[in-house]
């Protein structure tokens, strides 16, 4: 090795160094860009499409949209959701599905958007809500249609 | 994409493949595909295929000409074929694999051992007859290694015949790296013998992540399917989908509109943007240089927040739909993009201050790992690997699919062959990304997002492949359907096989912490390699 | 002594955790013996510093692997916590945080990783994944939620999880850690015995 | 400027007049002991929270936050959890040497330490041959990274142990040579006298240039000796999980890792002593008002202040470079370092003997 090129490396490294010195002592002095959860959990912005959890939106008289047609359940590719309905006989005497339990596994819900898309009333849909860790499995399984709730009437 | 078709009987396939190599120069095989097409019936024509056997897709890196091969045997007993992996090296795990699964053997091959499922597992899941859950309860035992495997030729009466092949010596210092482990980017095995610092030969245990996605696709429908490809290169998650989505439009003859193509494109382009950064984050901090890694998350996340806003995911995205996407831009979409391009620019000088000038660094990286161009061929190592080493196998360039015919951008070709090279192939990558994406953004065409869908989706009988440049390389689809609602077959070529594949050639004589950085800038997924 | 002991989290309270219910069944069971005042001050000393001092075991086998990453990295910073000295060997490790699909395969590897590391050891399933087999649930080789294998203490469901509903659950684990007993190795027997069932 | 030998001294003459010397002496052992263990943990417990909080910054994050006030207590915490994990020996280990090894390292941290002039008036240990003293008590460090290595049973801890092993010992050399530079501008090797010697002015400055050479070298061979990046390869995570303590637990393990601080620690403070003055004030000749307002400040301070600052300088190091190789570790050792800091040596040598010095 002549010299040339043992100082010349040695130097050259040396300056490759020290850039990478400068540049980390940048960053020091720059802002933090840390967002602190949960400090910040009251104006933390989530992005409205974010898939958190599949909800079903009730308005205010306590009703939803969902007939129990079942489609979001053949649609969901591994089995998260179910819906239990039974048949009732409404005033004018026609036999009608109703929904009784709407069971969705958050557990394994992989929010592909295939029961959304599949629905034809928009009865559920997907919510920011992320804080859903817990300490036992079956709390994972969820009852979407609120106790007391029931279809709200088809708008004409 | 309409290709020439052979069907070859067992008996002559090493010949003609001989003829295909040699004299056509079908140099690069892009994907094998084992099938099982059952047994045969009444109303078979002459042309159906029966029986198990491999689909080969060949490609002449010279003229660009393309083949499909089928060839297949009836003996469902001993099904044996002829190995093929002397004429192109990276046919030796994805025959492995067809062995894995379909149970067919493969004479003449130097290692025929199962590649992913535990060496006790019993029978061939993707056997159309076979019913994996019934045989095979979760075992809890310890796996054993075996040292040993079997090179199977075939006897003039047709009989079987093995010979045993130590893989380790007695006297060897073997080291067991992975599957949990740091270096190996997931749950990848390696078995690496050392003599002092310095690697003698590696061999790679795959499958602690095989999740059965391809035989899973067997009984989803359509849309369904579309859901896995996600979860299998993470990284890549828009293109793998992008891929299935356009060969699903192609089988049914569905033509997307100009808005779909223009979003997609962009969106592939902020993916890879996401998946070279990562890449050089976790490079750094194989390679000990943790504050650089914290840097490419830094800019990582601003590409996740776009993506979360449109698609509502940040790293499993679901964005790409049949026919279309799954939503309109969202509104601010454009903005941020603009403002992203000049950031990512800025910080990119930043990594090269801090890594890529480095001494450290370029010692560790120049020279180390050499890929030659005739060997990333020949495995089939494509992507910023293939391109490291001097081939130019673009897809974007060779096969222009979405609105990649209508950007000007550069294939980032270098010709070292090595670690460094794969490392700047991928930094100048994210820059010619955002070339692409700079030419679309202001001129994203107005127009339908979602083509009509009818609420089943059939295939017509067929098959048909499809690639797309995804993060880290060439990415197919091979799907076969007989007019179902779900595929009869669908093989995903994976990305991460072939680089999977050369580790062992790049390592011999290089140091353990070269391996690192092999590793490293190779760039594999592991979910993407066990599927 | 009074069931009334209900542990704090810095910016979130009490009432605001789900799953509260399991966590008072718990701190039931846990007291039922009654505790020594002293005894029961040292318990919480002790319970004080481990659950500020959980340090994760470098685990990850897919997608949610990359989100555990973007926790540890800079905008999300998972240091804040405490939680960032991530330990490669098992031995040094206090949390296995489970991020990805189980395979049958891997299973009996990170069966024996747990049984690795030292005591005290918790277990995170993340994601759907290893909460119940997620995308996988119809798959022959992958294991139908990681506690068929070992006792898990938090699941964190997702797919994969965002960066927050990570730290939420790490945040759920110390909790549950606030509310354990040293002495008396009470919670010992406890996850010994979810083990001979498992 | 307030000489601590009053008070030691003092300490000594009560202690005589209640009991005879032998018991004194003993006595004194005893407090000297607890003493320097009680400063060892509580600058531990500094250094590995200035650690977190200082790599924190460099990677644009915030560190420790939530333990206390901006994360203060962060660290205790991490003490009680480990002093009471369950320490259990793995299989097929060779028990002795294998509970031995951290006592070891920790042997040779406490050693060193005693050696430590913190303070006028204020060393430990203080005869002829300090430096020679301090340098052999670091080595031996390297016993216990060996015998943790061995005695794991584990491949790769052998491997890393083995790294350790060619790495410490060749840096050892740079190390010393750098040191011996310095012994030959002072020209004492007791630890004090250099100290004192450097009242008009820091031996970095008086020798300049080849003092200078010697303090770059001193600071990367330290960072070697101590085993931290860029230079940590014997516990090279993405290669070797945690090297030659991959196997061990609780308080094993917070062994390990607490010497690894103090080692640090250490090496700061040898550079401070040596090449920084110790815990002599800034004095700048000509602003004798600047010099008496130093002169206020206390040597601890100042001695905490200077190998504080030396401890930084190798944390920005630390955070900031990739890991090297082993190859190129001795590379740079053996074709850089030594050849250079010998020439260096000899520069000093005719500079001193020239009186080209200040």
């Amino acid at each position: 090795m002549n010299n040339n090129n043992y100082f010349g490396t040695l130097f050259d490294g040396l300056r490759s160094l020290g850039t990478g010195l400068k540049t980390t002592m940048k960053e020091f002095f720059t802002k933090k860009i840390t967002e602190q959860y949960p400090e910040n959990r009251k104006e933390l912005h989530i992005s409205e499409r974010f898939r958190g959890t599949l909800t079903m939106p009730h308005n205010e008289a306590n009703e939803h949209q969902c007939i129990a047609c079942g489609l979001c359940q053949n649609a969901c590719p591994n089995g998260t959701i179910r819906v239990v309905s039974e048949m009732v006989e409404t005033e004018d005497g026609k036999k009608k599905k109703q929904l009784v339990r709407y069971e969705y596994n958050l557990g394994s819900c992989i929010f592909c958007q295939l029961c959304t898309n599949a629905c034809p009333h928009d009865a559920i849909a997907f919510s920011n809500e992320f804080e859903n860790a817990v300490f036992d499995r079956s709390k994972l399984i969820l009852t979407l249609n609120k106790p007391g709730s029931k279809v709200a009437a088809k708008k004409s | 994409m309409n290709q020439e078709t052979l069907h070859i009987a067992s008996a002559e396939l090493l010949a003609k493949m001989k003829q295909l190599k040699e004299v056509e120069k079908m140099d690069y095989l892009r994907s094998l595909t084992g099938m099982d097409w059952g047994t045969p019936e009444e109303n078979d024509t002459q042309e159906t295929m029966r029986g198990l056997g491999v689909v080969y897709h060949l490609e002449s890196t010279s003229t660009g000409k393309r083949i499909c091969v089928k060839t297949s045997t009836l003996d469902r007993e001993h099904p044996h074929l002829p190995s093929v992996c002397h004429l192109w090296k990276g046919a030796e795990l994805p025959e492995r694999e067809v062995y894995d699964f379909f149970g067919i053997i493969f004479t003449g091959h130097p290692d025929m051992r199962r590649l992913f499922l535990r060496e006790d597992w019993v029978g061939f899941p993707f056997r159309k007859d076979n019913n994996p859950e019934a045989e095979n309860p979760l075992r809890m035992t310890n796996e054993e290694t075996i040292d040993t495997t079997y090179i199977y030729k075939e006897e003039a009466n047709g009989t079987l015949s093995r010979t045993e092949r130590k893989l380790f010596e007695d006297d060897e210092y073997v080291i067991n790296i992975g599957p949990q482990h740091p270096a190996t980017h997931g749950v990848l095995r390696f078995r690496a013998s050392l003599v002092g610092e310095e690697i003698n030969k590696i061999d790679v245990h795959c499958g602690y992540i095989h999740r059965g996605i391809e035989k899973m696709n067997e009984s989803l429908t359509y849309p369904q399917t579309l859901a896995l490809t996600d979860r299998l290169d993470y990284l890549s998650a828009m293109q793998s989908r992008h891929a299935l989505c356009m060969c699903i439009e192609q089988a049914m003859g569905v033509e997307v509109s100009d808005r779909v193509k223009v979003i997609r494109t962009i969106m592939d382009e902020l993916q890879r943007i996401d998946s070279h950064i990562l890449f050089f984050a976790c490079l750094c901090q194989d390679m000990g240089a943790t504050t650089a890694f914290l840097y490419g998350f830094r800019d990582r996340e601003k590409i996740l927040d776009i993506l979360e806003e449109t698609c509502g995911g940040r790293l499993i995205i679901n964005y790409n739909t049949i026919g279309g996407v799954q939503a309109d831009l969202h509104p601010n979409f454009v903005k941020r993009v603009k403002e992203l391009i000049p950031y990512l620019r800025k910080n990119i000088q930043e990594y090269h201050d801090i890594f890529t000038g480095n001494i450290i660094a370029q010692q560790r990286l120049k020279g180390t790992g050499v890929l030659s161009r005739e060997d990333a061929i020949a495995f089939g190592a494509t992507g910023g690997t293939g391109r490291a080493s001097g081939w130019a196998c673009d897809v974007r360039k060779r096969l222009p699919y979405a609105a990649y015919d209508r950007v000007d951008f550069k294939e980032i070709v270098y010709t070292e062959g090595d670690c460094f090279a794969r490392y700047m192939v991928r930094l100048d990558e994210i820059e010619q990304s955002l070339r692409i994406i700079e030419q679309l953004i202001d001129n994203i065409p107005e127009g339908s997002i979602q083509e009509k869908m009818k609420p089943i989706i059939r295939l017509p009988e067929g098959s048909w492949y499809t690639a797309v440049e995804s993060s880290r390389g060439e990415f197919g689809v091979y799907l076969e359907s007989r007019g179902d609602k779900s595929p009869y077959r669908l093989h995903y070529r994976s990305t991460g096989l072939p680089l999977v594949a050369v580790v062992d050639s790049l390592t011999r004589g290089a140091k353990i912490a070269d391996l690192i950085a092999i590793g490293g800038t190779l760039d594999y997924i592991v979910p993407d390699i066990d599927r | 002594m009074e069931v009334t002991k209900k542990p704090k989290i810095k910016s979130i309270p009490y009432e605001e955790f789900k799953d509260n219910e399991t966590l008072e069944q718990l701190v039931k069971q846990l007291n039922e013996g009654g505790t020594n005042v002293v005894v029961g001050v040292l318990d919480d000393l002790i319970d004080w510093g481990r659950s500020n001092s959980l340090w994760p075991l470098t685990f990850a086998t897919s997608c949610c692997g990359i989100e555990f990453m973007a926790v540890c990295a800079a905008r999300y910073d998972i240091a804040r916590f405490g939680f960032e000295i991530t330990r490669n060997s098992p031995r040094q490790a206090d949390v296995i945080l489970v991020s990805g699909t189980i395979t049958h395969k891997m299973a009996p590897v990170l069966r024996r990783l747990y049984e690795q590391m030292a005591d005290p050891k918790y277990v995170i399933a993340v994601g759907g994944c290893a909460v119940s087999g997620g995308p996988f649930r119809k798959s022959y080789h992958v294991v139908q939620g990681v506690d068929e294998i070992l006792p898990v203490d938090v699941y964190i469901p997702g797919c994969p999880p965002r960066p927050e509903a990570f730290l939420y659950g790490m945040m759920q684990l110390q909790r549950k850690v606030k509310v354990e007993k040293f002495f008396g190795g009470v919670n010992k027997t406890k996850k010994e015995g979810k083990e001979e069932q498992a | 400027m307030f000489d601590f030998s009053i008070v030691t001294n003092w300490i000594h003459e009560w202690l005589l007049s209640l009991m005879p010397e032998g018991w004194a002496i003993f006595v004194e052992c005893v407090a000297v002991g607890i003493g320097i263990i009680l400063l060892y943990a509580l600058l531990a417990i500094i250094l590995i929270f200035m650690e977190r909080k200082v790599c924190a910054a460099f990677q644009c994050r915030l560190g420790p936050t939530r333990v206390g006030p901006w994360g203060t207590i962060q660290v205790i915490c991490d003490v009680l959890k480990m002093l009471t994990k369950e320490i259990f020996t793995p299989k097929g280990v060779d028990k002795k040497l294998y509970n031995l090894a951290p006592y070891m390292i920790l042997l040779a941290s406490f050693l060193t330490f005693a050696c430590l002039p913190v303070s006028k008036g204020l060393e430990v240990l203080d005869f002829n041959v300090g430096i020679f003293f301090l340098l052999a008590a670091s080595s031996i460090g390297v016993v216990g990274i060996l015998l943790a290595g061995w005695s794991s049973n584990n491949k790769f801890s052998i491997i890393g142990a083995m790294r350790s092993g060619a790495q410490i010992i060749s840096y050892e050399l740079s190390a010393g040579m750098a040191i011996l530079t310095m012994v030959v501008l002072a020209g004492t090797m007791q630890i004090s006298e250099m100290v004192s010697g450097q009242a008009s002015g820091w031996l970095i400055f008086t020798g300049h240039i080849p003092a200078l050479i010697a303090f770059v070298i001193y600071l990367i061979a330290g960072n070697a000796e101590c085993n931290r990046g860029p230079f940590d390869l014997p516990e090279a995570e993405s290669e070797l999980t945690a090297g030659y303590h991959t196997e061990y637990s609780g308080m094993g393990f917070g062994f390990f890792y607490l010497a690894e601080y103090l080692n640090l620690f250490i090496v700061a403070a040898i550079a401070a002593t040596v090449f920084l003055g110790g815990w002599m004030p800034l004095h700048i000749p000509g602003l004798d008002g600047f010099n008496t307002v130093m002169d206020y400040i206390p040597g601890f301070v100042w001695y905490f202040g200077k190998a504080f600052f030396v401890v930084f300088l190798m944390m920005w190091m630390r955070w900031s470079f990739p890991r090297l190789r082993i190859d190129q570790i001795l590379a740079l050792e053996w074709k850089y370092l030594v050849p250079i800091s010998m020439v260096n040596l000899l520069l000093m040598a005719v500079i001193v003997t020239l009186g080209w010095h200040f």
